[in-house]
């Protein structure tokens, strides 16, 4: 775990020490960890989300939809606090060729209506996003799925069209919380589950409040009584709220500010590694970047270093240009680190027969914090490289529709994926690999590593495919962003936070407790 | 009394006019902004495949007028619609931000209306004495600082150095109305000072104007002491100018303070309809864009009927 | 000139004032490029120094010198903001004339598309348009200008419609000058002085209404520096008890109270009611 | 004690200063007067001589931007000059009234009449509501205002001009003051319902014994009204007397100057020849206002030839100034023609031609704004000459000099003056300049000489007549002063209700047989013979019995 500001252990998330040092924070020793305690409300406030977000989990996205949904309701697996997949619904499950999938479902779980959990429940909830008049955001996730069959009340086989050993991560994405069906048949989507909390009332981009599910199945957790989460979209107004002690938590906190605000002993910061990153895609079907060797000296001619301290004001790790964060399974650190030279990009320049380069690249503020800075920085660092790298700035309405993959280099942004392949089969491959990039045997390794159930193996068909993706890809990756939030130091969590998401990987409101 | 109902329905008519204007204006608007509630939902999830199905679902495979026609025959029949978004009833979705919006303007309202008269009829009475001055000098400022200057000088005394009041409006469905008081005061406050400064100068500027007006000379020469003659002679011939003016101040508390919103988390209309524009909601820009109007123009027509029974000239022709 | 200089040494103090800060403005404005210490978006420090020798104000949310911010910001607020106005004034003015001169169909057409624009929330319209046309300068400008001529209009209007009943426009009509020559020469010369003393009124709306969109993120956009974006930057500062982002605000708060107080003077002289004597 | 039994006000060596761009300016320059009691002083003088400000300054009041400088106003003992506020106030209303020009501004349009009549009376404590009700009643029924009982309770926009005045006449009495300042009451209201006026407020000053201080302009109306006439001037007594004294034998030039005003009268022309073209005629010309149920020109048939003068009288409301825009072609005729040289011309101005524009011109009654005040005068008057005649350059510099060498005004002087630099009577030629810069044939006096003072009137007449001549212009004279038909005019129009009551030679229209109308209006022209007024009044209180008897 990494906690800001506190003791760090070494390992893959040892960069932080780095960046901890840099911002001149003292490293204060961690007390001693508190067990959870029962009560108290808790009020923390999100950014994203707004008045017309629904409880419908096939249309969530941001914060609000997510927490809400998750404090409501549970996956059949999750993401743990300490990163590693966890049962949650699900007891167990088992396959044989990654093809075939048996999860057996927890015995003695009810809804907050009295229902017990079935298998029917979960196949409806899952088909919400199947189909073809499906318009769940997550309906690409299942493609895969041929069927999902009931083996009585507690089992549920899945068979998909082709092995994915990944399959039981897949089922932690925010998309599939398991909702009751209803006596009529239909899916119960008002907000009804089995999680920790009941919905007390329910009004998005302002306010929602929770109350803790006396009977809820999960062992320490869901701890406060009363939860209401607040929607601020204004950052300065939010940190305002938080110093003044009206919220516990804000969901993300500004780097401009975590100096002063660190200096408040009522609030704690936490800069959690993530996994997500923008990327400055080429369509590396198109010259000039369809010679590998202008590609590199676009890899060559950005200072990472320089982007995390800059942009991100140390909240980050550099990059290696494939999108396997060091949070994410199957990261392997022993892959040399790309850094910061012109002469090999001119070299490799040279080798495409260019004296110099001019390309325009597009971005738009509204991808991420700092997009535009980061383009134009890089554009200072790509000078001594003989590139000549113009910045256009595109209007952030519209920027998914008429700039992205419609231009030849542009700047995008990916969020966090739980496993490796998921990325991978997203961006590097199908409808929206973004940088055209086509290599038989990166496809081979990826459908390969899906129905190998071999760890160690699997381990280095992945670390292949990130070794091809950063000395081939069309894409540069400069780095992955922490999640940077702030909580008033009453409000304390268990050892390990997860990394998925802000906010304890969005659950925050069932893991964390007032002391 | 026939000529002021005619006149009545007139202005009525004609706001309706207005209002069936301003939501074609609104609807074209929306028709060129570039993406659709599709795009905007979907976001990076949208393959052609998703959007068009998502199209379908809400009618936008449908022509623009037979929309347009399709959604003024609902609102006209009282159905406000649903969110394209959301799917949720407009009216669901904007009734308690509605009321919230006018907690908050009538709030100020009552504060500001009579700060403000009374203080335009002290400045006219000591015209030109340091006191008037005085007012004059602080009202000025008090409009020339931007909202959210305003604003965050009130957050950071009340809310950061006094602790006296909440920096955010953070509103709960049970609170009752003292509570509710206390956590909008500092919004109301806000708003207050910015509206006063415009009624208060009208109403001074409308009474010193009736001053050299030959019948209060008359009123001084019949020996009326100077407060007789501002309260009884002057201010009943000035109220069609300052009914006119709190009818645009309230009208800009109701739809103009978005930004007040922004700076306390207050949840009232603007902020819905800063993000419904983002979104593309169509159904609910519209629909609260003719709410809007439809008070501008209301508060228009109350201050012109007030004015014309303030007015025995028109009130009781020859 | 000097007509003026005498005029505003008789003037109330306010108004002196507001002269004297008006001029200040204009002047940090045309030579902001030589007062400011730094280059307009150019980071030299870590974010949010405290107030020192060399950044006097301290540096904002991204490190830039506030000060040099603050200079910068006086050209391009300003600068919009009077475009802007001019623009409303030039279109307002012109058709208010217009419908003022011509009555009938014309009047009723042009006054009642400007009744719909303003019953529309003058920030709602904005944003719209604003998000049609992108949020450049060009179109910030021409959208604010185009809400604020509706204002400007009525006004114009109003005042035109006083002068069109005097008696040597009815004789300038009859001799049987034309439309264009009886705007220009009885019209606007008698209508000058209330529009001038309204312009002031009107820079200082849409200075505001600028800052406000600039606010909301929808004004001026970024790097530029701006004093309404200035202060949603760095609004967060107010938070730790530094009120140093409040200057912007300050600074345009100021300068509104200065055109008022301008104003107010002007619009004194224009009534040409006398002080009372005693 | 005798003295003060009589002696009511006594204001000596008053002196008040006006504030005029920031310097303190005398306006009353030490004017001595004495009241006694039930006696009325006439003050007389043309504008700006100070009058209205005596007027007030006698109720120890003056206007915003003006002061005491001097001398004292002793009201019953009291220096109202010195006293407090409080003093000053609690004499209004109860011991001093006052009585505006224009009633109509006066009374506040927020409330009704009675209550404006009763206010104070009620909060002085002079008497109830309820007694003050009734006692109004009364002074209005002896102010023969119509419906008495019901009159009062209307708002001042419902009741006309000339019943205001008595109306306002009625509230100065509500607490039977001691003194009452009347400041021209009579002066907007026309000559026939001025008569009405007159006698009302004349009798009741008699049976109340009011003290009376009569402001006007007027010398006829003074002589009715006053017992003793003060002249003056720049704030300066002239002189004084007992009116019998002062009409017969004034002593002073300027008081002889004007007593002599209305010595112009111009030559008689000859005849028009039978086969004459008139420059423009009406011919049964009718006209109505596109939101009004009746026409306000009813068979309008007039003609104008050459040199000579149409004078067209009549009361406001008569139609005489809506003749003239029908003309101009402002309001256009829904019936009827209109000429010019024979020539049928478009009844809208927009369809005519240049040449037939030029031809027609109008000069205006206020001058004030009648020129636009932002034009020199070498652009007023330079425009028509480029717009009809194309002069530029040194021409036009050339004709312009010219044009004001004609109206008397110093070319170098005044070429390059602001209208606001002019006085009333300058303005009124730069007026007449700007008419016959356009060499016109007929040119429209609408009214041109009533907003002047009486010697300054005349001038602009004198001037006419010699512009009449050297150019052989027509004119269509609108006035509503008989005095001045008499001096200027050849033939005469009465109009009236928008109808032609009599049209004629001016020697057959002033001669019996009158018509009816004409008779009335012949004879509400006040004349300089203080007995005129009884004798009016005597004959139509004759004639009423006479027709009354007939019936």
């Amino acid at each position: 775990m990494t906690k800001f500001g506190s003791t760090l252990n070494i390992g893959r998330r040892g960069f932080l020490a780095g960046s901890a040092a840099l911002i001149g924070l003292s490293q204060v020793p961690r007390p001693a960890q508190a067990q959870p305690k029962k009560g108290g409300t808790f009020r923390l406030s999100v950014s994203q989300g707004g008045t017309s977000d629904t409880l419908n989990p096939a249309e969530a996205s941001g914060a609000q939809q997510i927490m809400v949904g998750w404090a409501l309701r549970n996956n059949l697996t999750e993401i743990g606090a300490d990163n590693k997949l966890k049962p949650e619904l699900a007891m167990s499950w088992a396959s044989d060729d990654a093809k075939t999938w048996v999860f057996k479902l927890r015995q003695g779980v009810t809804f907050h209506n009295g229902k017990p959990l079935t298998s029917e429940d979960v196949i409806a909830s899952l088909n919400l996003h199947r189909g073809e008049e499906s318009t769940s955001g997550a309906k690409s996730l299942l493609a895969g799925v041929e069927s999902i069959a009931a083996e009585g009340a507690e089992e549920v086989v899945f068979t998909l069209s082709s092995p994915n050993a990944d399959f039981p991560f897949i089922l932690s994405d925010y998309h599939f919380q398991i909702m009751p069906v209803g006596k009529d048949g239909e899916l119960d989507l008002s907000g009804t589950g089995t999680g920790g909390y009941t919905l007390e009332s329910w009004k998005p981009g302002v306010k929602t409040v929770l109350k803790r599910n006396p009977d809820y199945w999960k062992e320490g957790a869901a701890n406060f009584d009363t939860v209401e989460l607040l929607l601020i979209s204004d950052s300065g107004a939010a940190t305002t709220a938080l110093v003044t002690g009206e919220i516990d938590a804000v969901q993300s906190a500004e780097y401009k500010t975590l100096g002063l605000l660190g200096r408040d002993k009522n609030v704690e910061i936490e800069s959690i590694s993530g996994g997500f990153h923008p990327t400055f895609a080429m369509q590396s079907s198109q010259a000039p970047f369809s010679d590998n060797n202008v590609r590199l000296a676009l890899k060559y001619g950005v200072d990472r270093e320089a982007l995390v301290k800059q942009v991100l004001r140390g909240h980050g790790a550099v990059a290696n240009d494939h999108p396997v964060a060091p949070s994410m399974p199957f990261h392997d650190p022993s892959i040399e680190q790309r850094a910061y030279d012109p002469d090999k990009a001119k070299f490799h320049l040279k080798e495409a027969g260019l004296d110099s380069l001019s390309v325009s690249l597009s971005v738009s503020d509204s991808l991420f914090a700092g997009a535009v800075d980061a383009v134009t920085l890089y554009r200072e660092h790509a000078v001594p490289a003989g590139i000549d790298l113009k910045v256009t700035r595109e209007p952030g309405d519209g920027y998914w529709s008429d700039v992205w993959m419609k231009k030849s280099f542009f700047t995008s942004s990916w969020g966090a994926r739980p496993v490796p392949d998921m990325i991978f089969a997203t961006a590097y491959t199908g409808d929206w690999n973004e940088s055209q990039f086509s290599s038989e045997k990166f496809l081979q390794l990826m459908i390969a590593a899906r129905s190998e159930l071999d760890e160690a193996k699997r381990a280095q068909m992945y670390s292949d495919m990130q070794v091809i993706l950063r000395d081939e890809g069309g894409s540069v990756i400069p780095f992955f962003r922490n999640f940077v939030y702030a909580r008033r130091a009453d409000v304390q969590h268990g050892e390990d936070v997860a990394a998925n998401w802000s906010l304890d990987g969005y659950k925050a409101i069932e893991r964390w407790w007032k002391a | 009394m026939h000529y002021l109902i005619k006149l009545f329905i007139q202005r009525l008519a004609l706001g309706l006019l207005t209002l069936f204007v301003v939501s074609l204006v609104i609807f074209l608007s929306i028709e060129l902004l570039p993406g659709d509630v599709a795009q905007q939902v979907l976001g990076q999830s949208a393959t052609p495949e998703n959007l068009a199905a998502f199209r379908r679902e809400l009618g936008l495979d449908q022509p623009a007028h037979s929309r347009y026609l399709e959604w003024l025959g609902g609102f006209l029949q009282g159905d406000l619609g649903n969110s394209l978004i959301s799917g949720i009833p407009i009216w669901d979705l904007i009734s308690e931000r509605l009321y919230n919006t006018f907690f908050l303007a009538g709030f100020a309202a009552l504060i500001s209306v009579p700060l403000a008269v009374l203080l335009g009829v002290v400045a006219a009475l000591y015209r030109d004495t340091l006191l008037d001055k005085s007012i004059n000098v602080a009202t000025l400022t008090a409009i020339s600082v931007p909202e959210f200057f305003v604003g965050y000088i009130l957050v950071w005394l009340f809310a950061v150095e006094l602790g006296l009041f909440p920096s955010i409006a953070n509103l709960s469905d049970d609170a009752s109305l003292s509570d509710r008081l206390y956590r909008t005061f500092l919004p109301a406050l806000t708003l207050t000072l910015i509206v006063t400064a415009h009624m208060m100068r009208m109403t001074r500027a409308s009474l010193i104007n009736l001053l050299a007006l030959p019948y209060i000379e008359m009123a001084r020469l019949k020996g009326a002491s100077q407060r007789r003659l501002i309260v009884i002679h002057a201010l009943p011939n000035a109220i069609a100018p300052i009914v006119t003016v709190i009818a645009i101040n309230l009208a800009y508390l109701i739809v103009g303070v978005v930004i007040v919103e922004v700076v306390f988390v207050y949840p009232g209309m603007g902020q819905l309809l800063v993000d419904s524009v983002a979104k593309r909601d169509f159904t609910v820009v519209q629909t609260s864009c003719l709410l809007f109007s439809a008070t501008y123009i209301l508060f228009n027509l109350a201050s012109d009927l007030i004015s014309i029974a303030s007015n025995p000239r028109l009130l009781h022709r020859k | 000139m000097n007509g003026f200089l005498h005029e505003l040494r008789k003037a109330p103090l306010t108004a002196q004032f507001g002269c004297v800060v008006v001029l200040l403005y204009i002047f940090v404005a045309i030579f902001a490029p030589m007062l400011a210490p730094f280059g307009e978006s150019e980071v030299v420090g870590y974010e949010y120094e405290p107030w020192s020798a060399v950044n006097w104000l301290g540096t904002d949310s991204l490190g830039r010198d506030m000060a040099t911010r603050m200079i910068y910001g006086a050209r391009n607020t300003i600068g919009i903001a009077l475009l802007t106005t001019v623009i409303a004034f030039v279109v307002g003015t012109t058709a208010g004339f217009f419908a003022a001169v011509l009555q009938g169909w014309v009047d009723q057409l042009l006054s009642r598309a400007v009744d719909v624009v303003i019953s529309i929330p003058t920030l709602i319209f904005a944003l719209l348009l604003l998000t049609i046309f992108g949020a450049s300068v060009t179109s910030l400008i021409g959208v604010i200008a185009l809400i604020y001529a509706t204002f400007v209009y009525r006004i114009a209007r109003a005042v035109a419609m006083g002068i069109v009943v005097m008696d040597y426009v009815e004789a300038a009509q009859v001799r049987g000058e034309g439309l264009w020559w009886i705007m220009r020469k009885e019209i606007l010369p008698n209508a000058a002085p209330p529009l001038v003393a309204e312009f002031g009124l009107r820079f200082c709306f849409v200075f505001l209404t600028i800052s406000g969109l600039s606010f909301l993120g929808l004004g001026i956009q970024p790097p530029a520096a701006d004093w309404g974006s200035m202060v949603r930057e760095n609004a967060s500062l107010i938070t730790f008890g530094d009120l140093t982002p409040l200057i912007p605000a300050a600074a345009i708060g100021l300068l509104t109270v200065a055109v008022n107080f301008i104003v107010d003077w002007m619009l004194h002289k224009a009534s040409g009611l006398k002080t009372r004597g005693k | 004690m005798t003295n003060q039994d009589t002696q009511l006000l006594k204001v000596q060596n008053l002196q008040i200063e006006g504030l005029s761009e920031d310097r303190w300016k005398p306006i009353v320059k030490g004017v001595d007067l004495t009241l006694a009691k039930g006696e009325v002083l006439g003050l007389i003088g043309e504008s700006g001589a100070g009058k209205s400000t005596i007027g007030l300054g006698a109720m120890g009041y003056v206007r915003d931007g003006c002061r005491f400088s001097g001398g004292s106003v002793e009201f019953d003992g009291v220096d109202l000059t010195k006293a407090d506020r409080e003093t000053r106030r609690n004499l209004r209303s109860t011991r001093i009234a006052y009585v505006a020009q224009s009633a109509a501004a006066s009374f506040n349009p927020a409330f009704k009449l009675i209550n404006q009549h009763t206010e104070f009376a009620v909060r002085r404590g002079v008497m109830s509501r309820d007694e003050a009700q009734r006692d109004a009643i009364d002074l209005y029924r002896q102010l023969q205002l119509p419906n008495p009982d019901e009159i009062g309770f209307r708002y001042p926009h419902q009741v006309s001009g000339g019943q205001l005045q008595r109306a306002m006449t009625a509230m100065a009495m509500a607490c039977r003051p001691d003194l009452i300042i009347f400041d021209e009451p009579t002066t907007a209201l026309d000559v026939t319902t001025q008569i009405e006026v007159l006698s009302a407020i004349r009798e009741i000053v008699e049976e109340f014994g009011t003290s009376a201080i009569y402001i006007t302009h007027d010398l006829a109306v003074v002589a009715q009204m006053a017992d003793r006439i003060m002249v003056l001037r720049h704030g300066n007594e002239v002189e004084s007397a007992d009116t019998e004294t002062m009409l017969n034998a004034p002593q002073e030039d300027y008081t002889k100057s004007l007593w002599a005003v209305r010595s112009f009268t111009a030559e008689e022309k000859p005849e028009v020849s039978e086969d004459a073209v008139p420059v423009v005629s009406l011919k049964n010309v009718t006209a109505q206002y596109p939101s009004m149920a009746q026409p306000v020109l009813n068979d309008i048939s007039m003609s104008f030839y050459p040199g000579r003068t149409v004078a067209v009288v009549g009361e406001s409301g008569s139609g005489k100034s809506t003749t003239a825009r029908s003309l101009m072609g402002l309001l256009p005729p829904i019936s009827g023609d209109i000429l010019l040289n024979g020539e049928p011309l478009a009844p809208q101005f927009r369809k005519r031609s240049k040449a037939e524009l030029k031809s027609v011109q109008m000069i205006y009654q206020m001058a004030d704004t009648a020129l636009n005040p932002k034009q020199r005068i070498r652009d007023i008057i330079g425009r028509p000459m480029t717009y009809y005649r194309g002069l530029k350059g040194k021409a036009l510099t050339e004709e312009t000099r010219a044009l004001l060498a004609d109206i008397e005004l110093e070319p170098d002087q005044y070429m390059n003056r602001l209208p606001s630099e002019l006085s009333g009577g300058q303005k009124q030629r730069i007026g007449i300049a700007r008419a016959l810069a356009a060499a016109p044939q007929l040119v429209i006096c609408d009214e041109v000489t009533s907003a002047l003072d009486q010697l300054v009137a005349e001038g602009i007449l004198r001037l006419l007549d010699k512009l009449q001549k050297e150019h052989n212009l027509a004119y269509m004279f609108i006035t509503h002063d008989i005095s001045t038909v008499r001096a200027i005019a050849d033939e005469v129009v009465v109009m009236q209700h928008g109808k032609i009551v009599e049209q004629g030679p001016k020697n057959a229209i002033f001669s019996p047989p009158h018509a009816l109308y004409t008779d009335l209006l012949l004879s509400s022209v006040p004349e300089m013979d203080p007995t005129w007024l009884d004798r009016v009044l005597a004959d139509r209180v004759s004639e009423a019995a006479r027709a009354y008897l007939v019936e």
